[in-house]
């Protein structure tokens, strides 16, 4: 789960990392009030939750409120990545003697958490990942073993800074960054950039924080702050429906159990020249209501031209998949063509109920199925 | 042989009064898995179609010998559950559940290393050595005693695979379902090297996926440690980067991890991979 | 740094372990109106730092208001081991369906923390330790693999309780102590008895904790509970002088370099008959303010009929401590024979410079240093 | 030979710019201990007393090769400096910083042991080899090599102790101070391993005081394990219980941690027991 930069800035505030001044405004007047509270230049930045906002002219300066109000009225309402901008940030403009990055993540190969560092900071740290790996300095920390030791921000402030002033708020913007991400089971926090002020002070001018789904039952205060973008509305309504959805923008419907077959089907799809339109996962149940409701899915995509159904039967049985199956069509007026592929556990039985369906188009295998599937879009 | 489960393997059975734990432990029993206890904290005495229940994994492995758990318990309490497992004395440990929080893996996945103890999981089927045991939820008819060892990533689109593989009468020595989160007990390397030390198996198969870098570090490995013939098929060609596609591993973050890369690694390390899974049987074959 | 019940209490319940409802008096008015406001039977506890307060009469149950007045006079003002009541807590009296035991400490050989659980609570719990040990079990946390699991409270409370009810009480006052424990840099923490009531609650009755004093600097909240008892004025201001002492009960007052070799002197005395007055030892530095106010502290104890003073000069040169000595004779009226024995690098040069004080008796050994003590003492 | 240091030891100051981190520093090299460097964050490319200062251990191991450190940070920055030194890659860490936090120390003894570090201390006045290197704040003038092990949880009676010992002209292999405090590194145990297998050592002497049972458990593994002698003296004969002798480590609780209790368990292995200072030699004489 994402989070607005105002958010995240909010969570900096709770463990003590530095952030200049600043105010959430909804409208071009709260912007020019804003303006003049803070008293100097500000910065006006979109709230968005995608990444490249001051390309797209998200991020203004304004030298005084009425600059202010007006950048305003620019930024809300725009749209970015096709996200309407109906928050910003007004932010007291910093004097920059230097930027830096640091950030955690977790690690997948190591099993640890890894907290990152770059003196290459306020520029996309992926680029500088692919430029210039040798600019990311890196370490390992593990939290069942005292988790981010002070030494370990030390050596990696150093990399940063030679001196010892910034060397310590470095390691103190570290070590509060480190518990902020445990303290909210984040899976990517990032300041960029970590700015030096003109009075050498370390201030965090962005904020990213990405959260674990399955610990937000800890972090009712963080599962708040969840907003649906319109894009993430269906993914999101499937999800609470037990089912696993992500939409593409190919023709051929797809419904199958498990994540890793779906993937092979798709890619099966797109091996036979046809292009899926979806991932759809309904998961290791039976239930006729999980079949109904991604048939509702599918349904509703008017890319939709085939729907293929590939479903291997484990511990379900496949006959309880085709009583399933069948009733979920008895619920709903299909009017597109359905390829079915299904095997496994009872699957004779279970083939004997589908072909009760003659308008189903019965597949003998997966390969099958996505061959089939291709043809009849193509008709 | 086969790995890490056998005729004596000794099942606990972490969760057994729960649905799935209760359902699952029929299944492992019908199967032929020596299940010798379950439990849940609280319902010590009880039994589960006759699997005596205990409230402590220390109980349950002083008192029935078991040297294997498979953990069913939910996942806010499954890194306890592990944690408990690990200490307990058992040499295998199973994690059926899904949606642990990683935060939890990362301390849990360390502690099982501590403690010496083979962590399959979390969101894993499980694993079989068909004929012998069957140590999760995956469905022991399609399976047959054999000489491919598989891994994988996924769940149902192992059992397509191990399909073809049975029908082409090769079976299977093990067949292993590692999970589909991102932080995992045993990766890839971990089975690989207990394949390559076992008779029985032949040939490996690995289903890979999109998200992190476990199949390009096995390819590596493969290159140079594996006498072994390796096969790899990998999904998720057509996934579309930022999007978690079912499982909390499958992901493609910030370009990496696509199933292109993970293909021409395996490639580049001389490793045959398939473009379905009707392949695998056949390019298995040339090879044994 | 020991606290007393109130204190433990009080930091019990920002922990959220259940304590009985209590209220702190200081009159027995106080104990009246407490009664009154609790509402039933209640429980007048003397608050001291010792234990044994139940056999002294320093804990009394009162039916009614007007008896809790009386049994406030009769514990307020009297005395307990030399330590005076000075504060009592009223406490609800709580019905006892069962009483056990949990804990807390350090364990030097497992170098981990341990936890102690008994079902035989309310009683002494180092005598159960010593008649029936198996009724108390233990259990090593490490905090650097994670602390206190759950499964290991689990484990614990199955040892106390059959019921799932009680089982999951003590798991979370286990959790919620291991925490107390943990925050507060403690050294033990005790709940004895931790009581099941009428209604199947479990209730902290009493609570004790101790505290390292080396980490007070975490805690001034609890550093601020501190309170010197009377006997303990001597040793306290010691401490603060950077000297290390104890008062004995016997004749010859000691003044050592180091620990270990104070108490090996203090051992030779006793093993040539003779008995030490304390354990001083004024650390590794040769600074005469050191050595003035350990005089003036040995002086200052009637029961010092001669000195003796044992220094083995290791980095700290023997002339440097001479001279310290020196310095610190002149400064003081010294009415007691000093023996002296000096001892290890440029040991000539320091025994020349004592040799200018007439007074002072040298001994050339530890041995002969207790012996002319000894001597001098029976004299 | 010797234990754990010698004259290939390259030893790090941690906290040389400090007073007392200099100022021994200096007399350590004058003793002829290789010191390669120090360190004091920020304040690296500094010398002190022509030793080369670092910003960490890891730079200070890289550049000088060191092999050894020895901590005189303050106590509440030493838990981190020992976690420092254990992640640096030396063997052997000395603690000479006193007033640690007791649950610093639990959890950092505990990353020393999983690191494979030598954790001496800390509360401790280190240890010398006498000929080859001096590790800590010992004076170096009352050693004499020989071969005779010292261990002990005090500093100046074990000059004491170690002046009797020259002076009987047996000399020392190694002698150490394990370090005052409650929760140490290394424990008796530990070193009496060591000496066992160190050549030069002929018999060990055994200083103990007050507090904890580890006496006792050395009494246990020297009848078990040792074939060398061991002579054992203790202090804290007069200590009344519940009052901390000067050493956070030398307190008699609950009865348990006497003298006579130690001395009752010394003898009960068959190790002598010296009751003064002075008889130690007449003793080691006797059994070597």
């Amino acid at each position: 789960m994402k989070i607005d930069e105002y958010q995240a800035k909010e969570i900096f505030t709770q463990y003590n990392i530095p952030t200049p001044q600043e105010i959430l405004c909804k409208t071009p007047q709260e912007v020019k009030q804003a303006s003049r509270k803070i008293g100097k230049k500000v910065v006006v930045k979109a709230q968005v939750k995608v990444g490249g906002r001051g390309k797209a002219g998200g991020v203004k300066l304004a030298n005084n409120p009425q600059e202010a109000e007006e950048v305003g009225k620019q930024i809300l309402g725009m749209e970015i990545k096709g996200l309407k901008v109906q928050k910003v940030l007004v932010s007291e403009a910093v004097e920059i003697k230097s930027e830096s990055y640091v950030g955690f993540t977790n690690d997948r190969s190591s099993k640890k958490i890894v907290c990152m560092a770059s003196p290459a900071g306020g520029v996309d740290i992926e680029e500088v990942a692919k430029e210039t790996p040798d600019k990311i300095y890196k370490i390992l920390v593990d939290p069942l073993k005292g988790g981010l030791h002070d030494f370990q921000a030390r050596n990696l402030a150093f990399k940063l800074y030679d001196d010892v002033k910034s060397v310590r708020q470095t390691v103190s913007i570290l070590k509060a960054l480190y518990k902020a991400y445990i303290g909210t089971d984040a899976s990517l926090v990032e300041i960029n950039p970590l700015v030096e002020n003109g009075e050498g002070k370390l201030i965090a001018l962005d904020a990213k924080f990405n959260f674990d789904d399955n610990a937000l039952y800890r972090h009712p205060e963080i599962a708040k702050m969840r907003e649906v973008l319109p894009a993430e509305k269906v993914e999101r309504e499937a999800k609470e429906k037990g089912l696993s959805y992500i939409k593409l923008d190919g023709f051929i419907g797809c419904m199958v159990n498990g994540a890793g077959l779906a993937m092979a089907a798709m890619d099966m799809i797109k091996l036979f020249g046809g292009n899926p339109a979806n991932f759809l996962d309904i998961g290791g149940s039976s239930n006729p209501k999980k079949v109904i409701n991604a048939m509702k899915i599918l349904l509703n995509d008017d890319n939709v031209q085939v729907v293929m159904i590939n479903i291997f039967g484990g511990i379900t049985r496949c006959d309880d998949v085709a009583n399933g199956l069948m009733e979920a069509f008895d619920a709903l007026k299909i009017n597109l063509p359905v390829v079915i592929r299904l095997t496994g556990t009872n699957e004779k039985e279970g083939l004997e109920i589908l072909k009760q369906n003659k308008e189903l188009i019965l597949a003998n295998s997966m390969q099958d199925a996505a061959k089939k599937a291709i043809e009849l879009a193509n008709k | 042989m086969s790995i890490l489960i056998n005729n004596e393997t000794k099942l606990i059975v972490q969760g057994i009064t729960g649905r799935d734990g209760g359902f699952h432990a029929s299944r492992m029993k019908q199967y032929g898995t020596n299940v010798v206890g379950g439990v849940s904290p609280g319902k010590g005495g009880q039994k589960v179609d006759g699997i005596p229940v205990f409230n402590s994994m220390q109980k349950a492995v002083a008192e029935t010998g078991g040297n294997t758990s498979i953990i069913f318990v939910p996942a806010r309490f499954a890194a306890d559950a592990i944690y408990e497992a690990a200490d307990s004395g058992v040499d295998v440990i199973v994690t059926v559940t899904e949606g642990i929080p990683v935060q939890d893996m990362i301390k849990a996945t360390q502690f099982a290393a501590e403690n010496d103890v083979n962590l399959i999981g979390p969101n894993s089927p499980g694993l079989i050595s068909p004929g012998q045991a069957k140590v999760g939820i995956l469905p022991g008819k399609i399976f047959e005693q054999g000489k491919v060892g598989v891994m994988s990533r996924s769940g149902t689109l192992t059992y397509e695979v191990v399909d073809h593989i049975t029908k082409a009468g090769l079976g299977e020595s093990t067949c292993i379902g590692i999970g589909g989160d991102p932080i995992i007990g045993m990766t890839f390397i971990d089975y690989l090297k207990l394949f390559e030390a076992d008779p029985q198996t032949e040939a490996i198969v690995m289903i890979g996926e999109i998200g992190g870098d476990a199949e390009e570090q096995a390819a590596k490995f493969i290159k140079e440690n594996m006498t072994k013939s390796v096969v790899g098929f990998i999904v998720g060609k057509t996934a579309p980067p930022g999007k978690r596609m079912g499982h909390a591993g499958a992901i493609i973050s910030s370009g990496s991890g696509t199933a292109a890369e993970k293909i021409a690694a395996l490639k580049k390390a001389g490793i045959p991979v398939a473009n379905q899974p009707n392949e695998i049987p056949q390019i298995i074959e040339s090879k044994i």
